[in-house]
């Protein structure tokens, strides 16, 4: 074992780090805006993201047959089609379930347990109950090896340009555009916001659509790196809660921070004992902190 | 409940369809109603199941919904075809096979709950079903306790036998020992980094590899990992084995997290053009979620590929993609899950009775020549005897047949010395 | 006749004797023992419905982590049940005999001194209830003095109940992993496994149910009850009348906990084995679901609620095995949308005025037959109040 | 800092929120069987000097001492036990219990689980109840439920339930905000009664009503109190006048 090789090592478990940062961020973020920003607990969360899956394994699916030849492009355009069909699938579930019941959060969480089984089911009844292996580009599926015995994946890098772009943009919209402001004022004071004539109502169902178009563009970048069936969201979406409470509910900020957080504790540890037990261990210390510090690491301070 | 009460069978889509199936046949069966006469209900039932002249019930037990549905829809749809070939060919003693099939929803409690349903309100004859061995622990006190006869279609990892039980995929053993013998003499495989999902059926499965690889021969294992069932991030791991260099990864990863590993391993570098890799957990149902060019090249161990070329095979093939449509792919436990209500017939036939005690005490010595796989047959511990093949995968999601060995090997589910 | 029906319709205790009446008498008299033996479970399942009406309903406290007290309640259980079946003569064939057959399988040589308590029932039966209460304080007291609570809380109970099942599935050698405890048969010698025994299983499960059902009633009558709906609503007044609002918290915290470890251990007698399957996310969030279809304020409609579901699934699943995920989904959602206190709710509602209109129409002064939802004054944000209880039928849009 | 005589002495007083100190080095002595009331233009720091004394908001420094014992350092529920009664802007009361419970619950008797598990409704608090009921005015109204009393009566009502708990200091945050003109006669009248012995703290901005109950009255401003004394005075003071009676 040579220090080059020790060096490429920690290169590589840096990357790995960052990697699975990028990933827990880009299943969060969705998460975050939606339950941040209007308390809505989306136990459907996952399921919008396997939206995203199956449009990929469709698209790869059509373009084989019809388009060989944009095989290798298919990808990028299919994400912005996992984003739309997902808007458009949180679109209805906000118009037919949610605004029912924005005073009562907790019954939240029950309706969209229900309408994620649902959906599980429409997904098995469509797509068969095995997984499918959407074909992916080939560009997309090798690593990158500037020196022998330094791999980076590429996909891993493309999650986390991915990741990059998308936390971008919603910084952007939330403090840069009308919607951004209008869903700050909302969350600021919801009467308010309602009395100087901001439409709360479609703001709020913009902003659960948006939530879960992001989720389908996690959902369609995670095909690159996990599976895709039926019940695929379901492997997601603890693991997106627990980065957003962690985060702290209201802060977009706190929820980069708790991703950066939990992946760096669990990819280390995960290298240094096994598996299982660095999974113990990061929840340990995710609860342990939650228990210390209940509203998450990023809270602001206000005036009662 | 008495048993003169038939029990409805409860009504499905498939279920319509099959018995649609089987009114086409009457021509079929018709010449064998004289068969049942000279084997008469109450000669061959007597604990009271639910045989009528006509027609025997069987259960059904898979998970047809949750996240084991991945997995066992193969096997339901083996059984189904196996059922619908038997009676096309004029059922058992005479009598034609229905089902009863039940969700066991992969949840384990509900195995049981339903196993018990079938065994003491259907009062059914055989089961085919179970997959995972949390459910088949879950099921089996059930089976015990009602005296019902259960075909298990999985590759597992020992430590039972039952008189309840016909295990008709290989015991770890059976998959294991011949497998890395293998990879060692022909591959000169010497150290090994074992990884596997973190329950029984993996970490049993790496005891045996451990223990031949460093008792018998005389390899080093440089790493052993478990990771919890459904974990997508493999990374870590994969950098741990990049840091032990290993000659052979040994896999034993299931369900969605196998599909991570295998995607993330490309990413960083490990194919076979670097890596030696052997799985025996890989089959051509788990390659449909993978995608072959994610993992071609490396090397699965089980006891039957769908590319298997032998005319048992063919036909059967041929058979399941007629039925299932030409994309349908069968992997080494839909073709076991297929051997049972064969190997459930030839034993009911050998013993004359239906009934469970008389059923288990003829199983011993059960042959089943027409088996895709090649011939099999039940030893006396009620696991099969069968090959072992090395398939290597490819790009398209198929196995190429490597290697084979050349004797059937003997089931041995409480290998001395590997415990 | 008038006085026996009015109080038929209108007296709580009334409900629970028809409740009685059905599981004590109905249902073994129309089941058969497999049947009822299915029933057994459910009414297992009702501990934490009903632990669920005290802690949700009367604490507006919803854990998502309720299956870890059930479970641990369970394996408590289980690991009595376990080492008895694990004697040396049965066990004969293991490279150690007399501990249980995992142990052996994950090459342990000894029974690990923690299991050694439970080859006593005493102690069993103590951890049963005490193991729960233990753990549920610790997270309440953590949570509660600080004041979490809500979505949050719901979490943190997600995250227990996600950490104590990859502990018990990753420490297969102590606790049998991702299979559970299995083959589990007798208790100091009588076998659990017969019919008779479940008949009595049976019986025992009900009667502690009713027990369970009698000391939360006890608790929503005293002026802890009062206290906890008061808290429900308008925590910062309780806090300025000088009360702890935390220590009540912990405290229906425990209880329920209790509740979901005696049904967990009931369950482990009925079912004859116990798996982390009962631990997760997954079970907890349908335990919750069986109190909301049953109504969570109401202990009587926890039960009903359990039952229904859990006939639901079984029936639907039987009946109809592509669809009956669909039907479940709707079951929720329906449930959630159109009936938020659950059946109890439809019948303060809808049943109950109808039953009583006759009669008291008849009656001089109508004290106050509920009017139509729509006519009563929408109460603030509060999720269900037995007063309330046909504003929150109200499901329009949200404007406030 | 030396003990005194004062039932409340809150000494240099600061609480800051991200750097905005709503409280300014703020110096309060009330004295037993004072009523004093508290003016000044919104934002003041009135609310939050009253949270920070009854510790639903904690002080970055100072002291406040209730009969000589420090208060900084106590749960909310130990401060009310201590003997401060707090009553909110907004009327807070069990809107779905009777009156009869509203004011049983505030008994001050069987606060802990375990007492509240055993407490039983024995004579002396159904007398209890009934006095503090006919002090408020809302004797005939025992078993209505809470909810649907006018707005000001549910003012009273929860004034009532801190007089079961018989408080040595009572603050109240603008009990007579939405009254009618009788309504607001009587709660001064009210006032005026309950507070013979005990001390209390009043947030109030309607100058007749402050003029009819005050002992003494203190004028806050950015956190500071700007003027302390009898109403006549501070009217006739023109700091006050400049910032808050001139607008």
């Amino acid at each position: 074992m040579s220090a080059a090789d020790i060096w490429n090592i920690v290169l590589m478990q840096g990357f790995a780090g960052l990697s699975l940062f990028s990933v827990l961020l880009l299943m969060g973020l969705g998460l975050a805006i939606i339950f941040g920003q209007m308390g809505v607990i989306n136990m459907a969360h996952g399921e919008f993201m396997t939206i995203g899956a199956y449009t990929i394994f469709l698209a790869s699916t059509l373009v084989q047959n019809y388009a060989p030849g944009l095989m290798p492009y298919y990808f990028l355009i299919a994400i912005a089609v996992a984003f739309v069909l997902a808007f458009g699938a949180g679109w209805l579930a906000e118009w037919a379930l949610i605004r029912h019941l924005y005073r009562r959060p907790l019954d939240t969480l029950l309706a969209t347990w229900g309408l994620s089984l649902g959906m599980q089911q429409t997904f098995r009844s469509t797509f068969g109950p095995k997984e499918v292996s959407p074909t992916l580009p080939d560009w997309l599926m090798g690593s990158w090896a500037p020196v022998e015995g330094l791999d980076i994946p590429i996909n891993g890098m493309f999650v986390m340009g991915l990741t990059l772009v998308v936390t971008g943009m919603i910084f952007l919209l939330l403090y840069r555009s009308r919607w951004g402001l209008r869903v700050r004022a909302t969350v600021a004071n919801r009467v308010m916001a309602n009395a100087i004539g901001i439409n709360t109502r479609k703001t709020d169902r913009m902003t659960f659509a948006i939530g879960c178009g992001i989720a389908g563009v996690a959902g369609a970048a995670f095909t690159t790196i996990g599976s895709t069936g039926p019940t695929s969201g379901s492997l997601y979406i603890v693991d997106a809660f627990l980065v957003v409470t962690f985060g702290g509910a209201a802060s977009l900020l706190g929820t980069v921070a708790s991703a950066f957080g939990i992946a760096q504790t669990q990819s280390i540890t995960e290298f240094f004992l096994t598996g299982s037990m660095a999974k113990v261990l990061t929840l340990l210390t995710i609860v342990i902190i939650l228990m210390i510090r209940p509203q998450g690491l990023f809270a602001a301070k206000v005036r009662r | 409940m008495s048993s003169s009460k038939r029990p409805e069978p409860p009504f499905s889509p498939d279920r319509r369809k099959f018995a649609l199936g089987m009114a086409s046949l009457p021509a079929l069966a018709l010449p064998f109603g004289a068969m049942a006469q000279s084997f008469p209900t109450a000669k061959v039932n007597t604990t009271g199941l639910a045989v009528t002249d006509k027609e025997v019930i069987v259960g059904q037990l898979h998970s047809a919904t949750g996240t084991m549905a991945i997995s066992e829809t193969g096997s339901i749809q083996a059984e189904r075809l196996a059922i619908e070939q038997i009676n096309a060919a004029g059922g058992i003693l005479g009598r034609q096979i229905k089902v009863v099939q039940e969700d066991g929803a992969s949840d384990w409690p509900t195995f049981a709950e339903k196993a018990k349903k079938l065994l003491v309100n259907d009062k059914v004859a055989a089961v085919f079903g179970c997959w995972t061995s949390a459910s088949r622990k879950a099921v089996l006190p059930v089976f015990e306790k009602e005296n019902g006869m259960l075909y298990y279609p999985t590759f597992y990892e020992g430590l039972e036998q039952s008189k309840n039980v016909i295990y008709t995929g290989q015991e770890a053993t059976q998959q294991i020992i011949w497998g890395l013998d293998w990879v060692n003499k022909e591959k000169n495989a010497k150290s090994f980094f074992l990884i596997g999902s973190d329950y029984i059926w993996p970490r049993t499965s790496n005891k045996i590899a451990r223990k031949h690889i460093e008792g018998h021969l005389k390899g080093k294992v440089v790493g052993e990992e478990y990771y919890p069932l459904g974990h997508t991030n493999f990374n870590s791991l994969i950098n741990k084995i990049k840091l032990a260099k290993p000659d052979c990864i040994y896999a034993v990863v299931v369900g969605g997290s196998n599909v991570a590993f295998y995607k993330q391993m490309k990413a960083a570098g490990i194919t076979s053009a670097k890596q030696l890799l052997l799985t025996i957990s890989v089959t051509e149902d788990e390659l449909l979620g993978i995608g072959g060019e994610n993992c071609a090249g490396f090397y699965a161990c089980m006891k039957y590929f769908q590319s298997l070329d032998n005319p048992n095979n063919k036909k059967f093939v041929e058979a399941f993609k007629a039925k299932y449509g030409a994309k349908a792919v069968i992997g080494d436990v839909t073709q076991a899950a297929y051997l049972g209500p064969w190997l459930w017939k030839a034993t009911v036939e050998k013993a004359g009775s239906f009934d469970v005690d008389k059923v288990a005490a003829a199983s011993p010595g059960i042959e089943f020549k027409g088996a895709p796989e090649g011939y099999v047959k039940i030893h006396e511990n009620h696991h099969l005897w069968s090959k072992a093949r090395i398939g290597e995968i490819l790009a398209d999601g198929q196995f190429k047949l490597i290697a084979e060995s050349p004797n059937l090997i003997e089931p041995d589910p409480f290998p001395k010395g590997y415990q | 006749m008038q006085k026996l029906r009015q109080w038929l319709i209108t007296s709580d205790l009334a409900s629970i004797a028809i409740l009685a009446i059905v599981i004590l008498v109905v249902m073994p008299l129309t089941a058969d023992i497999f049947r009822l033996n299915l029933i057994g479970k459910y009414l297992s399942y009702a501990f934490v419905a009903v632990g669920l009406v005290m802690l949700w309903g009367y604490g507006g406290i919803l854990s998502l982590g309720q299956g870890v007290f059930f479970g641990l309640g369970g394996y408590a259980m289980a690991m009595f049940l376990k080492l008895e079946a694990s004697d040396p003569e049965t066990t004969k064939i293991q490279s150690t005999p007399g501990i249980p057959d995992f142990m052996d399988w994950n090459q342990l040589t000894a029974l690990p001194t923690w299991w050694e308590p439970f080859h006593s029932l005493t102690f069993t039966i103590v951890a049963v209830m005490a193991v729960p209460a233990i753990l549920a304080f610790i997270i309440g007291f953590a949570m509660f003095k600080r004041r979490v609570g809500g979505v949050y809380f719901a979490i943190i109970t997600q995250a227990v109940a996600l950490i104590l099942t990859v502990l018990i599935i990753g420490q297969q050698g102590y606790t049998g992993g991702v299979n559970g405890m299995t083959d589990l048969k007798t208790m100091h010698g009588w076998d659990i496994r017969d019919d008779s025994s479940k008949y009595i299983l049976y019986y025992a499960n009900a009667i502690l149910l009713f027990a369970a059902i009698f000391v939360c009633r006890m608790v929503q009558r005293s002026k802890a009850g009062t206290l906890l709906l008061a808290m429900r609503d308008k925590e910062d007044r309780v806090r300025f009348s000088g009360y702890d609002v935390a220590n009540f918290r912990i405290f229906v915290f425990c209880l329920a906990a209790v509740l979901c470890g005696l049904g967990g251990a009931m369950f482990t007698l009925q079912v004859g084995f116990m798996s982390p399957s009962f631990v997760g996310i997954v079970p907890s969030i349908e335990m919750v679901i069986f109190a909301a279809v049953g109504g969570r304020m109401s202990l009587v409609g926890a039960v009903y609620g359990t039952l229904l579901v859990n006939f639901g699934k079984t029936y639907f699943s039987e009946s109809f095995p592509q669809l009956w995920l669909f039907l479940m989904a709707a079951l929720f959602i329906g449930v959630v949308m159109a009936f938020p206190n659950g059946l109890a709710g439809v019948w303060e509602t809808s049943v109950k005025p109808r039953l009583l209109r006759k009669r008291v129409a008849a009656a001089a002064q109508p004290k106050s037959p509920p009017p139509p939802p729509a006519t009563l004054p929408t109460t603030e944000a509060a999720p269900a109040s037995p007063s309330g209880a046909g504003t929150s039928g109200n499901v329009g849009p949200a404007t406030a | 800092m030396s003990n005194t005589d004062f039932v409340l002495a809150v000494e240099d007083l600061t609480v800051s929120f991200d750097g905005f100190k709503a409280i300014d080095n703020l110096t309060l002595y009330v004295d037993k069987g004072e009523l004093r009331v508290i003016i000044g233009p919104n934002g003041a720091g009135k609310t939050t000097l009253l949270d920070l004394i009854c510790g639903r908001t904690r002080s970055s420094t100072g002291s406040i001492k209730f009969r000589n014992e420090e208060m900084t350092t106590l749960a909310e529920h130990q401060i009310v036990r201590a003997g401060i009664g707090r009553k909110f802007q907004t009327p807070s009361i069990y809107e779905n219990l009777t009156v009869f419970k509203n004011l049983e619950v505030s008994f001050p008797r069987g606060r802990s689980v375990f007492g509240a598990l055993r407490f039983k409704c024995t004579p002396d608090v159904k007398e209890r109840i009934e006095t503090v009921a006919d002090e408020i005015g809302l004797l005939d109204d025992l078993q209505k439920e809470a909810g649907l009393l006018s707005h000001g009566q549910k003012q009273w009502l929860e004034i009532g339930m801190l007089l079961m708990q018989e408080p040595e200091l009572l603050m109240l945050d603008e009990p007579i905000a939405g009254m009618s003109v009788r309504e607001r006669e009587l709660t001064a009248e009210l006032l005026k009664r309950i507070c013979v012995n005990r001390s209390m703290i009043v947030i109030e901005h309607d100058m007749d009503f402050v003029a009819k109950i005050a002992h003494k009255v203190t004028v806050m401003h950015q956190g500071k109190i700007l003027a302390e004394g009898p109403m006549e005075r501070v009217q006739a003071d023109p700091k006050v006048i400049d910032v808050y009676l001139g607008h």
